[in-house]
């Protein structure tokens, strides 16, 4: 993060992401809200509060629980030049909505030639860490990242949500915006100033020489604080935020490898076949002749999340996790 | 309130009443714990919404099946899951019906024929579906019922899912409990017909409305339904005109409702109807009221002590029943 | 076949008529040449249901958009996708309207209004909706139409789509043509009612059924509800019975239907009874019919012609066109 | 494969899908079918050809267009005890259904605390390679692999579909299996006395020294022509056919990359985030410092599956490829 001056305020994630639909709204009036209880009540989680008195009921719409509607209707309205922001009010509902992202959405302007910008963002609130069980909690961002044609991104932090998002509606293109639940109340030093953070791109939160560690979304929390607690046992970890899954900025992080030779990568996710994966795989291809130690995964386990607030601690990744996973890395024990 | 076409014992009647007392006393009791925080997570009480799982489900047996949403605890207790094991569930101990894995959206206990609360809405209409056609590939007169709410009926799971039992001619019965609301949104905003049973003659079943507050009207209608059901004559979409005395989840006070509103509707209370009707008709008396309303509180009690002193599931529990 | 309520000038009903041919011709030429092979994967045409998709949007303007299915050749053309961009698509070659990369289950072309061919059965429904939106949003008065089957009204998308445009109260005309079959299944087999229309009472809108081989009759009911959505009037759910003369898609010959069926339905072929009329009210004489007939011949040859000598699209196309 | 004596009969992939579900059929009442088309028709595919005659209405039903309810109706009907066998048409229409399959059929033992074997088998086409555009092609399998609770299985060849599919009928658990179109003319023997494929179990097809080569369905053909041709030019590989995806069997798989020291994986699936990507990143784990090279995945490129041939048949993997690739890994040019 550039350390140059500039006026800040503080704001949590919610907010965040608030004033980038704000801004956007009052920038470009054909930017439109659509989604459930997101008008009158102001979202399940808040996030879109006052902006019905704001800017009325034809761009702050409530909808019928359909999420296969809202996505579809989305799509329509943008290929007719608006861009809509849809709300999924948890990212699992996506499922009940997956024809419409993976198959219209995403393919939409690769099967019609590049005939139009699909400039359609749907934020998902996404996560677990609260105890909401199986079908509210889960990290579905592989899914996503597989699919080609759609962005995705998992911002960490209030600065980079509301400069992730206001990139994310001008871009044009078909973004799965996720949101994570636990990260709404989160504070921090926002620009006052439009800051406009690049799709694409990760971003460097803490350099240093022994390993790397990758996070995204809440887990780069998680990964700092690993990192100040390897600090003190003298292992100097540089710490990624992948800010966009994809399109993957691999440039960053396997230059970070090859610097380290060593790689953790710290997804909420369940493991096997995560986005976790993907990262290991391009080390493994591009940086395999850097690496000093085999590449780790601290992730989900192979298994739904679990409701009970116990086995829930046990089944998110955690910095403990990843403290104990880098020191055996860096010191073989 | 009559018992019109109805002929239950007193006995029957008296249990019905126990049973949503039960419920009332049990949704109480989780949402005064919910408020002091002691419940992890979310929870959806149904308050006021008593009539129509005990109108229902006393006409099913225990070889019937329900299925029904995160707003399940009262079905789930009138199907027969033991309180005990309800409560341990909320509280995510290793003694709930699911192991503390599922928690309050997911109450499910396939002993009793509770199917599962299903947490994304519609997804359980399709599956009462699918038992129901277990039924009839086994020739067994047992019926299925599908319990959700009226925003539900906006979503494909459940055009689906009636129109699959519709053209198969399934032994289901489809209950629609309208609260008004879903959510925080009214009915009216996010759907397009007054009333959701008008949406049966889209599949060419009946579709019934029936005041969702008379346990005995709910009872009657719903044994019409599924004795046609049993009999082999395809579905009913039942619409269950009732209210949510409490907000959508958790603690919110549901204060976008008008107070007028909230006023009739609780005057209208399920169980206070029920009791007047039981007491002028000489079938309930105060004492025995009384005797019934503290063994309630009791079992309900007794559930919490049990949830309380229960231990979290172990270690060994986060990566097992993965298939099973 | 009379023109009532309906004031069409000659010239329209010709330009009508000629539409029908070019569909019908076209069609006709790729049934042939995905017979010998000519053309890779699958097609699906729809010989006999042109007064659907010309009824319909000889009501259209070129700011008003449709989506359609699969089989949508038809309405592509209608709306106006010139032959040869739409006879290249089908052979995957770089000049047709999406470079080669949709082929013929997605045929689309925005600049025409034609907002794509959606292979997913329901799947352009609310899509559709989508468009009126955006027309309400812009207070614009256009209209958005989507097409589909009667085997697309039992599936989740068709139910959130038409209730999403109707609680919107969008500038949306549902139109399901009803075929008499999905893929290989008699309709009466999967679907609940008899009448598709009769589901638009589910959602508090308009539902007619319409001879759907009677291009005057089409057009004229599409005509009233084409207005009322431009008027602010919200959805219409029409319904046009009328039949699939070829089988479902590539080469399938469609033997699942009872002869006597194909027959009485090849009587009442659309553009032989649009023909008729035409012919009977002194609007086209033998002349003028040979002229438009070689004429449409042509613009099919030569279409087949541009699709054959153009290129196929060049390795740069793989990874171009993911986001634009 | 085993080389002892038995008696063998030369079908299609087809055929040997249609042999095990009558087989299982006649063995077990519990075991019905669902899907679109299905009964009087046989199917698309023509794979339940003739099963309506034999078992009648009850047992193979057709149902409206409706996955949803399909998948939905298989998992209620399997809680009650019974087998379904859910055909979905195109495995692109999983999207349709990807709640049901993903959120309730997947979670549900583990949700309720393991109360039920859930017995859903889905069976789903997949693949392309016969222009059938975007919406018609895709190999999503990642999706299922990445969903907790769900078995996928990939036969690639006519006996594995029949032995495979067999065991997944009756394992009692999800099965999501995956056969691919371009297969279903393939043919090949079958053992005629009744054979029970393990599912989570890959198999040899060919071994060698040199290098690793991973395929699942259509790909094992493909790894086995390059192979051949690698032969002619002295580099031996090793063919592994993965059979199923879920549960992996990392042990042969890691075992013969510990052999070889190289490893290519060739997947129909687009590359990122596929499993391709898992199993390169389990070598870049387990298997790191056995690596003599980087790790290869011969994957769909980042776009959706153009109609046109000409571009479906750069998209595709090919054995062309996979030499490329693997003389690059041997002999470094
Ligand atoms: C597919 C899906 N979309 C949205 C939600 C979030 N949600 C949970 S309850 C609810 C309202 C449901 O209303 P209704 O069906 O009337 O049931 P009620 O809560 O009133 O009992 C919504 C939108 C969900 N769980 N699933
Ligand atoms: C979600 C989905 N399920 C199944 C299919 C396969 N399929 C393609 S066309 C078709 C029949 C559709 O029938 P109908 O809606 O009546 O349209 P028609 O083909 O008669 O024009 C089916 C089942 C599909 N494309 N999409
Ligand atoms: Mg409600
Ligand atoms: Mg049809």
């Amino acid at each position: 993060m550039s350390s140059k001056v500039m006026s800040t305020i503080n704001i949590n994630y919610r907010s965040a992401i608030r004033f980038a639909l704000r801004e956007e709204m009052k920038r470009d009036d054909r930017v439109f809200l659509l989604g459930e209880d997101i008008a009158d009540a102001g979202g399940v989680f808040k996030v879109t509060e006052g902006l019905l008195s704001e800017f009325g009921p034809s761009r702050v719409i409530d909808t019928p629980i359909s999420e296969t509607a809202i996505v579809g209707a989305a799509l329509g309205s943008a290929l007719m030049g608006l861009t809509p922001i849809a709300e999924i009010m948890f990212s699992d509902f996506t499922a009940v909505a997956m024809d419409q992202i993976a198959n219209q959405v995403a393919k939409y302007s690769y099967m019609s030639g590049g005939q139009a910008h699909v400039g359609v963002v749907i934020r998902a609130v996404s996560g677990g860490g609260i105890s909401f069980s199986a079908q509210h909690s889960q990290s579905l961002e592989a899914w996503f990242a597989h699919t080609p044609g759609l962005i995705s991104i998992m911002p960490s932090n209030p600065r980079d949500a509301k400069g992730l998002l206001k990139s994310a509606i001008r871009c044009g293109r078909p973004v799965m915006f996720f949101e994570h639940k636990a990260l709404y109340p989160m504070e921090g030093l926002v620009p006052e100033s439009e800051e406009l953070i690049p799709i694409g791109k990760s971003e460097i939160r803490k350099e240093g020489e022994d390993l790397t560690l990758v996070g995204a979304s809440s887990t780069v929390a998680t990964c700092l604080e690993a990192a100040s607690r390897l600090e003190s046992n003298g292992i100097h970890s540089e710490v990624i935020d992948l800010r966009t899954l994809s399109p993957l900025d691999s440039k960053t992080i396997l230059g970070s490898v090859e610097k380290t030779g060593r790689l953790i990568v710290v997804e909420e996710d369940v493991g096997f076949c995560g986005w976790g994966a993907e990262i290991a795989a391009q080390a493994a291809d591009k940086s395999l002749y850097y690496l000093k130690s085999p590449v780790k995964r601290v992730s989900a386990p192979y298994a739904p999340i679990p409701f009970s607030p116990a086995l829930e601690k046990m089944y998110m990744p955690s910095a403990e996790k990843v403290y104990a996973a880098a020191k055996l890395l860096v010191q073989g024990s | 309130m009559k018992q019109q076409g109805v002929s239950l014992s007193n006995k029957e009647l008296l249990s019905m009443f126990e049973k949503m007392l039960l419920i009332r006393i049990f949704e109480d009791k989780i949402h005064a714990l919910f408020a002091q925080k002691l419940i992890p997570g979310t929870t959806h009480v149904c308050q006021g919404q008593e009539a129509v799982s005990v109108g229902v489900i006393s006409n099913l047996s225990k070889e019937d099946v329900i299925t029904c949403t995160y707003r399940g605890h009262g079905h789930s207790l009138a199907k027969g899951i033991e309180p005990k094991k309800v409560m341990a569930e909320i509280f995510g101990k290793s003694t709930g019906c699911c192991k503390g894995k599922g928690g309050s959206m997911h109450i499910t206990d396939l002993s009793v024929g509770a199917l599962g609360s299903f947490a994304i809405v519609g997804a359980g209409i399709p599956v009462a579906a699918g038992a129901g056609l277990s039924f009839k590939y086994r020739h067994l007169n047992h019926a299925a019922v599908a319990f959700f709410g009226d925003g539900a009926s906006n979503i494909g799971a459940f055009h689906e899912g009636v129109n699959f039992a519709s053209v198969l001619k399934l032994p289901v019965v489809f209950v629609c409990e309208n609260n008004l609301y879903g959510e925080y949104s009214p009915l009216m905003k996010t759907t397009s017909v007054p009333n959701i049973a008008d949406r049966a003659s889209a599949y060419g079943i009946n579709g019934i409305v029936v005041d969702g507050n008379d346990v005995l009207e709910v009872y009657r209608v719903s044994k019409g339904a599924i004795d046609d059901a049993r009999a082999g004559k395809g579905p009913t979409l039942i619409e269950c005109k009732t209210y949510r005395q409490k907000g959508h989840s958790r603690t919110d006070p549901g204060k976008y409702r008008p107070d007028s509103e909230v006023r009739e509707w609780m005057e209208r209370d399920p169980i206070r109807l029920f009791g007047d009707y039981l007491r002028s008709n000489g079938i309930m008396d105060r004492s025995s009221e009384e005797a019934m309303s503290s063994r309630v509180n009791q079992v309900v009690e007794e559930a919490y002590q049990f949830a309380l002193d229960s231990p979290y599931p172990s270690e060994n529990e986060l990566e097992s029943n993965v298939y099973n």
